[in-house]
């Protein structure tokens, strides 16, 4: 069960809170560029492509349970964190209009997993040895990595929706 | 693969047709083989694809667009699953025009700078990434043989002029030169030029200075102008001749010009003018006898003759 | 060798002596090796040399400069030759001073060019080249220990300012930076800051718009301002609090403040204010609760508060 949502230090959680918006802001103007250079706008149309690609979510089970267990939230936050790292890195070379939101993204969606990581270090609850990264999806063509920002943007802000909801409860109790 | 678009052709004429196919492949399990492929050119469904199942059992559909009409147009390769329709794959189409043949090709040698500057007119867009590049090559007599090629020079992007430095010219060996046009439709070249690079320097203008008081051995005469000048410094080894043109500041006056004023002696004296009048004056210079090309005109100086 | 100078050390500090010697190789066939070896500071002969005849039968001269007062000055051993002084060689003495500490060393992280901007005091000139770089690491605490180095960051020529760029920074991580001047003389290290670079984010201004007609749940009412405003894109992200000051264009008025406008709503009704008075209203905002600097003063908004 939750330890006492108090062991997180407040500006912990402020510093987390903005990090969110500011990859959430970022997601979109990736999502904006990807649709005006490349007219993919609607991620709903490339679920298939997603299916064959092996995008996948990340799990945020445990920050939903009645019972919010804070440290299995923390690890799920900071898998999903990870997992969104190596998407992003896979689409590496997605084309020049959009590659600079692409690095500023990788960037804050790091800094925010390093910031958690360090985070559960100082509770002495992070899991043992530094995560590896499972297999990630492999792009065969220009069409398949610019689809494959579309659906990796769209699942990251489906991700950061409820981590924010988390965070903001946190903050407030 | 869930859907692979192979393209006739990624880039073609403007107007012209493009042929695409799409093949689902029968391992693309989780698709109903059996529905129809579709066709999205832009937003738009393209009617017209025609289906076939292949030997290996996967889904080919072919579509011909006749008369491609966008620069620029993505081509997708769709599927319903469910009732939403799905993009399996997309191609960027890309239509245009050989490049255009670049013309008013001109170039000038530039002494403070000390690099060749060419310019040229580049043509209507053709639409399609044209890479210009000015080619030249090292030659001895009029630029019929095709000696040693000099630097490729490519200008910055957008940009329809280039400058070739120093070290690459011979300044008094005649050079060809010409600009080349490149995109995926096509090859232009622009005119040919031959020049010795000096014969194309473009001088900087003198700067004049009043002469206050004229000369003690000639004192102001009414109706007299004495003029002073300061050669621009970096021509002076080069023998030039100047022009002087004066109008008096009145109404619609119009220049008047003093053809060859001897550029050795750096100053000049003016007569016949109108008392008590303003003159506005300015002098260009161009190498002379070797070729050249005019300087622009100095920047004007203003004086005033004495009352009569 | 026809006359080489060895010296004691090519760069001293200002003030100090410098020792040098010249030796005039005897296979130096075509001088006289009797004739003496004397001693050029810049342009003035410098007496004082101390010569002797090494064992190899080569001539050998020293010579002390007590206090070397020239910044750089060339000292050059020479010999006459027939009646002209002949210079054999040369070479270029230079003093001043180890670097002085670099100070006033401030940051901020602007999110624009989303890179750190460190700027500092150079301190006076040491008169000799003097290489500056920003150094720094990242660290878990309060930058007690020296973990990963980050990129030393050089500035441009002459500058005293330099920008670490976003994929150099953990912007949520502390690190530690400092100067280090380094010259021929000697290194010296600035006071060492300790910090997150979010922390000292320096937000742009909001730019303040006129609500015109003031919105209908609020006629204008006599006194009153309606004030809206749209905050700085980039830092939309960052909970923040703004200031607003406004002064009447009235002679010598001084500025109020309102602190703390709520910076959710980007609408601000202003009362108690003079009838018929025309109002300069400006805002700044900063990061608020977590650290960050004051944004300037927006432009000025000039507003006219109603008749009575």
């Amino acid at each position: 069960p939750l330890g006492p949502a108090s062991s997180l230090p407040p500006s912990f959680l402020l510093k987390c809170l903005e990090q969110v918006r500011k990859i959430q802001a970022e997601g979109e103007v990736l999502q904006e560029r990807l649709c005006a250079a490349h007219k993919l706008c609607h991620p709903e149309e490339l679920v298939l492509l997603g299916h064959s690609l092996g995008i996948s979510q990340a799990p945020l089970g445990s920050c939903f349970s009645q019972a919010l267990e804070l440290v299995n939230c923390l690890r799920q936050l900071h898998s999903g964190l990870f997992l969104y790292q190596g998407l992003l890195q896979a689409l590496a070379g997605i084309s020049p209009e959009v590659a600079p939101t692409l690095d500023w993204l990788q960037l804050d969606i790091a800094d925010f997993a390093t910031n958690v990581w360090q985070q559960m270090e100082d509770m002495r609850v992070a899991p043992p040895g530094h995560p590896t990264q499972g297999p990630m999806p492999t792009f065969t063509s220009a069409f398949q990595r610019r689809a494959g920002g579309v659906l990796v943007a769209s699942n990251l802000q489906r991700f950061l929706e409820p981590v924010y909801r988390v965070l903001r409860y946190l903050a407030q109790t | 693969e869930c859907g692979r678009i192979r393209l006739s052709d990624p880039i073609i004429r403007l107007g012209d047709s493009v042929t695409a196919s799409c093949i689902i492949g029968r391992n693309c399990s989780h698709l109903d083989l059996e529905s129809e492929i579709l066709w999205k050119l832009e937003s738009e469904l393209h009617p017209g694809g025609r289906q076939k199942r292949l030997p290996d059992g996967s889904q080919e559909s072919t579509i011909t667009v006749p008369h491609l009409n966008y620069t620029q147009a993505h081509l997708s390769c769709c599927l319903y699953w469910g009732n939403s329709l799905q993009i399996l794959d997309q191609v960027e189409l890309q239509a245009g025009y050989p490049p255009p043949v670049p013309y008013n090709l001109s170039c000038f040698m530039n002494l403070t700078t000390n690099s060749l500057i060419c310019q040229w007119e580049p043509g209507p867009d053709p639409y399609l990434p044209t890479n210009f590049t000015l080619k030249s090559f090292k030659n001895r007599g009029k630029c019929q043989t095709q000696e040693e090629p000099i630097l490729d020079c490519v200008p910055e992007a957008g940009k329809s002029h280039c400058s070739i430095p120093r070290k690459h010219l011979q300044l008094y060996q005649s050079m060809g030169i010409w600009v080349q046009a490149e995109n995926a439709l096509g090859t232009t070249l622009s005119q040919k030029l031959c020049f010795d690079p000096m014969d194309l320097v473009k001088l900087e203008p003198p700067t004049l200075e009043a002469l206050n008081p004229s000369p003690v051995e000639a004192p102001a005469q009414p109706g007299c102008l004495w003029l002073h000048w300061e050669p621009w410094k970096p021509g002076l080894f080069i023998t030039q001749k100047c022009e002087l043109r004066y109008q008096p500041q009145l109404g619609e006056a119009s220049w008047a010009l003093v053809a060859s004023v001897p550029s050795k002696t750096h100053h000049h004296e003016l007569c016949g003018l109108l008392p008590a009048t303003a003159y506005t004056l300015q002098m260009r210079c161009i190498r002379s006898p070797l070729p050249g090309y005019w300087s622009d005109w100095s920047p004007s100086l203003v004086l005033n003759t004495t009352e009569r």
